[in-house]
């Protein structure tokens, strides 16, 4: 059990590095992956196994890797980290999961021994009783078992997105990929160019099939490709990144390792995550090999054949000077070549084909060198203790016992068609290279090279040059010489017979997620002779591997089992990811503090200078109360604001309130129709108090209406409604009215709007705008008018919503803070305070007024509220009129706006509860308790002193003066109320028209 | 001016412009009356926009036209222009001067820098010098005026202080790796 | 994710839309007139074929402005895009567009990867 | 019952190496005619038809399979399961499911890991906490267990949220204990045994191509394996159910659109709980195979095509990570889509129609796993007496016409 170094290696530097791998210290290379790295230190034990917990190794070397899966300590614990594809750097702490107490013995392990009883289907048919053990005892053991790396630890990300639109995708820069860039040098196209490597050339560099291009060796060739596309302007290429997505309308994303072998900064972006929108896409990412399943073919040792090859060339190390060679295939000649011209030779070659259909130059080989040859042979199995120790060959009826540490696999090529059938083109079987490839695209994809099942090197540059003719590129053509015969040729294996028929012998067909070809057997007699139910209950093919080296095989046996042909079976659906794709990377900035916008006021840098507490309103922030001492709780401070309002003056910074400009020759008409009110007999320079329906007849959202002219209004909207207002004028005067002559603007930015208000109000306008006339007869109630400020204008409007003597200020944002500070210091003499949204709510609900998505919930209307007034009766139409005259909308009974007045005055009407007929309720409500309603806003009022409550109450309109209850969080008791007319206050509206 | 940023190959600065919006039908009378208001001929294609040191004309749609005006003016001259074009009965004028933040970007690497907050197409094929688009960049909506060597970008003045900070930290990030 | 080609704008990402559902919706003249079954059907009731679909896009993060699409709901296929005032594409029109390579038939959902 | 499962058969058939289970359906040919046929075999379908059997003594009862059992939604849901609906109508409904998911596995002899693992719908602003305190009070009238529990009980039920530090804090949420998860494909599975043992004829790749109706009268189904009659047919096709009644002439208010969910990797136990947040977008919950489940937001357009937009993948992984940000080290497994179908009130239609024969149990929507027992109950009996049960009296079409809808829309932005 040795590893040896490749010198001939280019790609892996002399620099060495240390790591710990479970608490040990080893050394790399700089450029090694975690599993060359291992190979390397001769470790081949590197895992546990998902479900049975048996010993795993290294299986691939690269993005297929079924088994090694690791934990990298060192970056927040990040789990399930595939060692073949992550780089090592120095430091680097790595442990293996799914183990306890360590690798080597492992307690898990037990469920091997169990094996026989957790078959396919185990969990659904026991655990069932005695009731209660499932959720407290089994489940809970369950879940312990499950899982495979621990969850990572403190850890955010700094990822970032980039955006490329070009003409020309090429995913994979393999020989095929760099064939077809090169046709597009120095053209028109914008060319992007993806490659998972650090390195270019896919087969050039990871065997040695390759021997001279157009007379240059292998890696001359690339230096001079790498040349060409580096210098051409119109070609990028990415590094180190995988595409993982294809969407529709070729849409991709693939992913960038920028820290590939490096400790990751986090100060950094460790990720960008490409989002690329292409005109035409070229996928040249080759083909995955496949294993072929025979007993305890998941033994650490057992690895892909052209992984071991591709280790020795791409990262310079041999696994194993003595390996055995199992095939049905062609390609392991390469395999050989390359362990020849190493000084290595393979303990056995193993083929299943027959003898005259063995390449003679392979026998050639195997007789020069004398290698131990087995044709129309197979592996039974393999022995040992954690790894292999003993491998057994069949011939015939002949069984050879091998001693080795390593058994290199090839069952073939794949084209790797994930990322085509995720576009959704259509695959078809092809016998020639028994698996699938591509047929029908559906989007404008095209594949080249090894994925379009064109395993034939000498045809490469004809298939290139013809597929691509329809673009505008010369012809290139490319003699390729090879250190190995041309010709693929492949027979049918797909599992090997066992000679021990135990009940604890394995063939894996998937061996993330542990499922045997016997699993597979019993789903079938079980019934589930579906490939997708076979998929499901045996979880086939549904691990972190998502099945890349052996999903093929199981649709081979599953069609063997069933007697069908494979094309019959079909393949279950190929979803992306191509790989596990990380959410750091997807979410990319847009998280944390730039989940979501955030939208400020002019006003915000003084209300954080005065202690304001904000609330969240849409993407807005609103201060909700303003501290007046750190100590102040939020019921002090409103309570404080609501009274001090009542008695002074309050003001409110009301920028956020949507404001749109309406005009247009038919804007009466417009503004008719799209809401309630009848703004016809209106008169200029006034404003109104106004609702805006759906189409059902529930009311959306509401507003205050200015009106300038017949042609001209201003409406203003709530401040999370905005866009949906604006949106829904628009769609109707777009889709539904186009005859009618008017344009909307949303002005909701151009202007700061301050809400003052209470009785001393009058007073304090008086002195920041000495030269205005703010008397009643001059400024009335829903009035408004416009007036010269420094070198702007602004708009005074005398309204509402505390029910007390307010005025609205519009002024442009320019402005604003000077303004607001203005006001702050004419109003110190008078007690003006600045207050929040919540002491609004708080006003307006002693006030009776509703609020947008608190009395209203979607099923509201206007005259559930008593706003009948607000409802145009001459009016022939408006956008939702019709609704609230079908049968439901008008019934009697509906649930109708009051108010609540707690008859114990020291009783609290909360929020939410709901109104019942009951002085108590049971501790456990056994049959549901009927209800009248619910309460929609509940204070305590300091004005009252005493608690008060806006209600929705079935017929409340005609339940004035009855008594009920309300129902109390967490208590059983209920409180008393009063059903009384939902204003509290100033009813006659004196305080307002004052 | 305000520096937001500069790092390799991207330069971005906040400016403080004024701008009109405008909406009408677009025809002949609409054009005459415009070029009379503004003394500027408007931009009749879609999406065109015109431009010299004083001012940037653009057409955001076929009922829409955004006029900012690049030199300082009293904020009343613009509130007049508004008026006088609100006098005609089917245009509307809406100033939108101090409701906006304009940032100004350049540099030979702007487009890389923007796709990584944009999936918008700005390659010169697909958006050309002297228009216009309206899109989303970093999650908010967006103006943006092609000048051939910059792009001045217009958004709501509410977000600007997010504008400001994702442009920071894309910089920040990009240039770290 | 689909690509949308605003009739005023050019082609953008589906993200800077909104769907508007069924095209060719035309609001009562008259509500008052209708029974409240018809006033139902109008307000709640939208044509949901998986095939050929008429429907609405307004481009929502761009110009605002509303237009019609023919899309295959099968595959999501865009096969025509028109602007309001614009004639109602006929359905004739399409015909050969209904079958996905993917082999989607007219009724079912099927994922299908491999051709028959 | 004839196939008992427990740990004794399970032991017994590992000594003949697992090649003794018998077959959990048959296969059997459509015949010509049935008293019932339900089209669509999901669990509401599947559970129709066996409650149908069960309770109804109905004998000759057809399920029709496009696909392959289970391939609908009832496959590919993040199989969130809770009752706390705001109104009184689907509270009812929702709790009917819920009792009877308390019995099912052994009801059924099927382990369907229906697993209480308690439900959390998070408040993130001002106005989520008055909308879930005032659910938490109608909810415990109608005697559910939903409580509201402040920021600190959060945080205790799942530490490894991040509640302050974010763009909109967690400020509490609703919790309903007996709410949790259950493993989707056992449901379909485990009711397709026993309907099948009780004599229904489960009829897979078996595609129905329109109703036939005479006067007003159901007749049969067109299918891919020929006609096959019937009186009484129950449409539960979801995304599809309005492909299938515009066959018969009716139109129903539903829009299919896509809706996604995706799978992490496999990891030991992280969250104990299924946490829901509709301000910003993110429901997830962990397996007992280890890996989070998450569910996304619906697509805004109709599809039948089952995948969805990227963008919605992202602005749900997005919330996911400001939510938990450790989970940003983790990685996507894979991502799928279902065609959900859409009522106007986010409330299903259970429903007979103005064919005589013909029935609906559709509208489901995002959110009609959790309903499953119950839905096929109530289906069941309005098929054998042709009159709803009393729970799904209210649930009928006729409310788009008279107005009388059950709009669930405040109670769920995505109705898990
Ligand atoms: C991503 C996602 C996440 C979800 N998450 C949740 C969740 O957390 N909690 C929750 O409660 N709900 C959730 N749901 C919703 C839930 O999955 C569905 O409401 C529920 O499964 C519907 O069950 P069903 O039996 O009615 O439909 P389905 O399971 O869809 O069954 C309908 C069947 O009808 C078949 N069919 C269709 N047309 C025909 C035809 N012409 N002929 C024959 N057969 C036909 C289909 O193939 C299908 O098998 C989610 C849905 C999705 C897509
Ligand atoms: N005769 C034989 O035995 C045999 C067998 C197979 C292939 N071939 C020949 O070998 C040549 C192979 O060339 P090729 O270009 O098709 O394959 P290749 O292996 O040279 O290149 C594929 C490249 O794609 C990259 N890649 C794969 N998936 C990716 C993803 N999702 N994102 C980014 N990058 C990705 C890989 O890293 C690799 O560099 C062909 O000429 C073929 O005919 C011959
Ligand atoms: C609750 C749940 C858990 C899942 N877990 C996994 C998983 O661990 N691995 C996997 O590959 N797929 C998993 N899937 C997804 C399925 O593989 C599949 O994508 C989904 O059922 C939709 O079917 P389709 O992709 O064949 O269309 C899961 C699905 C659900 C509903
Ligand atoms: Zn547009």
């Amino acid at each position: 059990m040795t590893a040896l170094r490749n010198h001939n290696c280019n790609y892996i530097s002399n620099v060495k590095i240390n790591f710990k791998f479970d608490g040990k210290s080893y050394f790399a290379y700089e450029g090694d992956t975690i599993a060359s790295a291992l190979l390397r230190n001769n470790i081949r034990l590197v895992g546990r196994s998902f479900k049975y917990h048996r010993p795993r190794g290294i299986y691939t070397c690269g993005i297929e890797e079924p088994n090694a899966l690791v934990q990298i300590i060192s970056e927040h614990n990040e789990p399930n980290t595939r060692a073949t594809i992550k780089r090592v750097y120095d430091g680097m702490v790595i442990t293996s999961q799914n183990r306890w107490p360590s690798l080597s013995y492992d307690f898990g392990a037990i469920n091997n021994i169990l094996s026989p009883i957790f078959s396919a289907g185990f969990y659904y048919k026991t655990f069932m009783g005695p009731k209660g053990f499932w959720k407290n005892i089994y489940e809970p053991l369950i879940r312990r078992s499950a899982g495979l790396g621990k969850p990572p630890k403190n850890f955010r990300s700094k990822s970032i997105h980039q955006n490329h639109n070009t003409d020309i995708l090429i995913i994979g820069a393999g020989l095929s990929g760099l064939i077809a860039a090169r046709k597009f040098v120095n053209t028109k196209y914008k060319v992007l160019m993806i490659e998972q490597d650090s390195f270019l050339g896919g087969i050039l560099k990871n065997s040695n099939k390759v021997d001279t291009i157009n007379g240059l060796n292998s890696s001359e060739w690339l230096e001079e490709t790498e040349k060409l596309l580096s210098k051409a302007q119109n070609i990028k290429i990415l590094r180190n990144t995988l595409v993982t997505t294809y969407n529709f309308t070729n849409h991709f994303v693939a992913l960038e390792d920028k820290f590939a072998g490096k400790k990751i900064d986090l100060n950094k972006s460790e990720l960008t995550l490409h989002k690329i929108r292409t005109s035409n896409t070229i996928l040249c990412n080759g083909h995955i090999e496949r294993f072929i399943s025979f007993r305890n073919n998941d033994l650490p040792g057992v690895m892909l054949a052209s992984s071991f090859e591709k280790y020795i060339h791409r990262y310079g190390v041999v696994p194993e000077e003595r390996p055995v060679i199992f095939t049905n295939n062609s390609s392991s000649m390469s395999l050989l070549n390359s362990m020849l011209s190493l000084g290595c030779k393979p303990e056995a070659y193993v083929d299943s084909r027959k003898n005259e259909e063995i390449e003679t130059d392979i026998k050639k080989i195997l007789k020069e060198n004398n290698i131990p040859s087995y044709f129309e042979a197979e592996i039974e199995g393999c022995d040992g203790n954690k790894k292999i120790e003993k491998i057994t060959i069949r011939k015939g009826k002949i069984f050879i016992k091998i001693k080795s540490s390593m058994l290199c696999v090839s069952g073939g090529y794949n084209p790797d068609i994930h990322l085509f059938t995720q576009s959704k083109g259509l695959l078809k079987w092809d016998k020639n290279i028994a698996s699938f490839k591509p047929d029908t695209p559906f989007q404008k994809t095209l594949t080249l090279g090894s994925v379009s099942g064109n395993y034939n090197f000498n045809k490469l540059c004809d298939e290139i040059n013809e597929k691509l003719s329809f673009l505008n590129t010369a012809k290139l053509d490319f003699e390729i010489k090879l250190n190995v015969s041309n010709k693929y040729s492949i027979k049918e294996l797909w599992e090997t017979k066992s000679k021990i028929n135990s009940n604890w012998s394995k063939s894996f067909i998937d061996l993330h997620n542990d499922v045997t070809i016997k699993d597979l057997k019993q789903a079938i007699s079980e019934g589930f002779d579906r490939i997708e139910h076979l998929k499901r209950y045996t979880t086939n093919s549904m691990g972190t591997d998502q099945g890349k080296i052996s999903s093929i095989n199981s649709l081979a046996v599953v069609s063997k089992l069933l007697k069908k042909e494979i094309s019959e079976v079909g393949t279950t659906t190929y979803r992306p990811p191509y790989a596990p794709l990380s959410f750091a990377a997807i979410a990319g900035r847009s998280t944390y503090e730039f989940y979501d916008p955030q939208r400020k006021t002019s006003i915000h840098s003084w209300h954080l200078k005065n202690n304001a507490v904000f609330e969240d309103v849409g993407q807005w922030k609103r201060p909700w109360y303003f501290k007046t001492h750190d100590k102040e709780t939020m019921h002090q401070a409103v309570q404080r604001e609501s009274k001090m309002l009542r008695e002074n003056s309050g003001i409110l910074d009301g920028s956020t309130l949507g404001k749109i400009e309406i005009k247009g020759r038919d804007a009466l008409e417009f503004m008719n129709l799209m809401y309630t009110n009848a703004f016809t007999k209106m008169k200029p320079m006034t404003s109104r108090y106004a609702m805006m329906l759906g189409e059902d007849g529930m009311i959306k959202d509401d507003g205050i209406i200015c009106k300038l002219s017949d042609q001209h209004f201003i409406a203003t909207t709530t401040s999370s409604g905005a866009p949906k207002v604006l949106a829904h004028m628009e769609e109707y005067l777009q889709t539904e009215w186009p005859h009618l002559q008017v344009y909307l603007n949303s002005i909701t930015e151009q202007f700061s709007t301050f809400n003052i208000s209470g009785p001393k109000t009058r007073e304090i306008m008086r002195k920041v705008f000495p030269n205005i006339d703010f008397s009643n007869e001059a400024f009335p109630f829903m009035s408004f008018k416009n007036f010269d400020y420094k070198d702007t204008k602004i708009r005074i409007m005398r309204a509402s919503f505390t029910g007390e003597l307010g005025y609205e200020i519009y002024i442009s944002p320019k402005y604003g803070l000077e303004l607001w500070e203005e006001m702050f210091s004419c109003g110190r003499e008078f007690n003006l305070i600045p207050y929040g949204t919540e002491t609004m709510h708080l006003l307006r609900a002693e006030k009776g007024y509703i609020v947008i998505g608190q009395e209203t919930d979607g099923t509201v209307t206007p005259i559930d509220l008593n706003y009948n007034w607000m409802i145009g009766k001459n009016k022939k139409d408006f956008i939702g009129k019709r609704s609230l005259s079908r049968p439901d909308t008008s019934r009697e009974d509906r649930k109708q706006l009051v108010g609540l007045s707690p008859i114990n005055k020291t009783d609290t009407i909360e929020e939410g509860q709901h109104i019942v007929e009951l002085n108590e309720l049971p501790k456990k409500i056994k049959n549901p308790i009927k209800y009248l309603g619910h309460v929609s806003s509940g204070y305590y009022s300091p004005n009252l002193n005493h608690s008060i409550g806006l209600a929705m109450i079935r017929g409340g309109k005609n339940l004035l003066g009855k008594k009920f209850f309300v129902t109390v969080s967490g208590k059983t008791k209920n409180i008393p109320v009063e059903v009384v007319n939902p204003v509290f206050v100033d009813p006659e509206n004196k305080r307002l028209i004052s | 001016m305000t520096e937001i940023t500069s790092t390799s190959g991207v330069n971005i600065t906040q400016k403080y412009y004024h701008q009109i919006i405008i909406r009408g039908n677009g025809l002949e009378k609409f054009n005459n009356i415009i070029e009379e208001k503004t003394s500027i001929k408007p931009p009749l294609k879609n999406l065109e926009i015109k431009y010299d040191s004083n001012y940037l004309f653009g057409k955001n749609s076929f009922d829409q036209w955004s006029l900012i005006l690049i030199t300082k003016k009293d904020h009343q001259q613009i509130l007049n222009l508004v008026s006088s074009i609100n006098t005609n009965e089917n245009m509307l004028a809406s100033d939108y001067s101090h409701g906006q933040a304009y940032f100004e970007i350049e540099g030979e690497n702007k487009e890389i820098f923007l796709n990584k907050l944009t999936h918008f197409d700005l390659r010169e094929e697909k958006f050309p010098k002297s228009t216009m688009a309206q899109t989303t960049i970093a999650r908010i909506e967006c103006s943006i005026y092609n000048l051939g060597n910059k792009f001045v970008i217009t958004c709501n003045k509410s977000y600007e202080d997010y504008f400001q900070k994702r442009l920071k930290d894309t910089a920040l990030l990009s240039n770290a790796s | 994710m689909i690509i949308i080609k605003c009739p005023y704008c050019g082609e953008r990402d589906q993200s800077e839309f909104s769907n508007g559902g069924e095209a060719h919706v035309v609001r009562p003249n008259n509500p008052e007139s209708l029974s409240d079954k018809d006033w139902g059907e109008y307000v709640f009731f939208r044509n949901n074929p998986k095939g050929i679909f008429y429907e609405r896009w307004v481009h929502s993060h761009g110009c605002k402005k509303w237009f019609n699409a023919v899309r295959n709901t099968s595959t999501d296929e865009i096969l025509k895009i028109y602007k309001l005032k614009e004639k109602r594409p006929e359905i004739t029109e399409f015909k050969n567009c209904l079958k996905s390579p993917s082999g989607e038939p007219k009724v079912g959902s099927g994922n299908f990867t491999v051709k028959k | 019952m004839k196939k008992k499962y427990s740990i004794a058969s399970i032991v017994k058939n590992s000594f003949s190496n697992n090649e003794r289970w018998e077959k959990m359906w048959r296969n059997p040919n459509p015949k010509k005619h049935y008293d019932v046929i339900i089209v669509g075999g999901g669990g509401h379908g599947l559970g129709t038809a066996y409650y149908l059997a069960k309770e109804h003594g109905v004998k000759n009862i057809a399920v029709i399979e496009k696909g392959w059992l289970g391939s609908g939604n009832t496959g590919r849901n993040t199989t969130i399961i809770r009752s706390n609906y705001l109104w009184d109508e689907s509270a009812y409904l929702y709790d009917h499911a819920v009792k009877l998911w308390e019995n099912l596995s052994e009801d059924l002899n099927y382990n369907m890991m229906f697993s209480q693992r308690g439900v959390l719908n998070l408040a993130h602003n001002e106005h989520d906490i008055k909308e879930i305190k005032r659910r938490v009070s109608a909810n415990r009238l109608n005697g559910l267990d939903t409580m509201w529990l402040d920021k600190n009980e959060v945080k205790d039920l799942v530490p490894i949220m991040n509640t302050d530090n974010l763009r909109y804090p967690v400020l509490g949420a609703a919790y309903q204990p007996r709410g949790g998860v259950a493993r989707h494909d056992a449901v379909a599975w485990g009711y397709a045994m026993r309907a099948d043992e009780l004599g229904v004829d489960i009829i897979q790749n078996c595609e129905v191509k329109g109703i036939k109706t005479d006067n007003y009268k159901v007749e049969g189904v067109e299918t891919t394996k020929g006609f096959i009659k019937s009186k009484k047919i129950g449409v539960v096709a979801s995304g599809h159910t309005s492909v299938l009644a515009a066959t018969a002439g009716i139109r129903l208010p539903l829009q299919s659109r896509p809706l996604q969910a995706l799978v992490s990797e496999p990891i030991k136990p992280v969250i104990n709980t299924v946490v829901m947040s509709n301000a910003v977008h993110a429901y997830v919950s962990q397996s007992d195979k280890g890996e989070l489940v998450i569910g996304a937001g619906t697509d805004g357009y109709n599809s039948f095509t089952q995948r969805g937009g990227y963008d919605v993948i992202e602005e749900t992984v997005r919330a996911i990570v400001e939510l938990y940000p450790i989970f940003g080290k983790m990685k996507m497994l894979r991502q799928w889509g279902g065609i959900v179908d859409i009522c106007p009130d986010a409330s299903p239609i259970i429903s007979k129609c103005d064919v005589e024969g013909l029935y609906f149990n559709c509208g489901w929507g995002t959110g009609g796993f959790k309903a499953t027992p119950g839905s096929a109950n109530v289906f069941a009996h309005t098929i054998a007496k042709d009159e709803p049960h009393k729970i799904n009296a209210p649930f009928a079409l006729s409310r788009f016409s008279d107005g009388r809808l059950i709009d669930e829309h405040g109670a769920a932005a995505v109705a898990h």
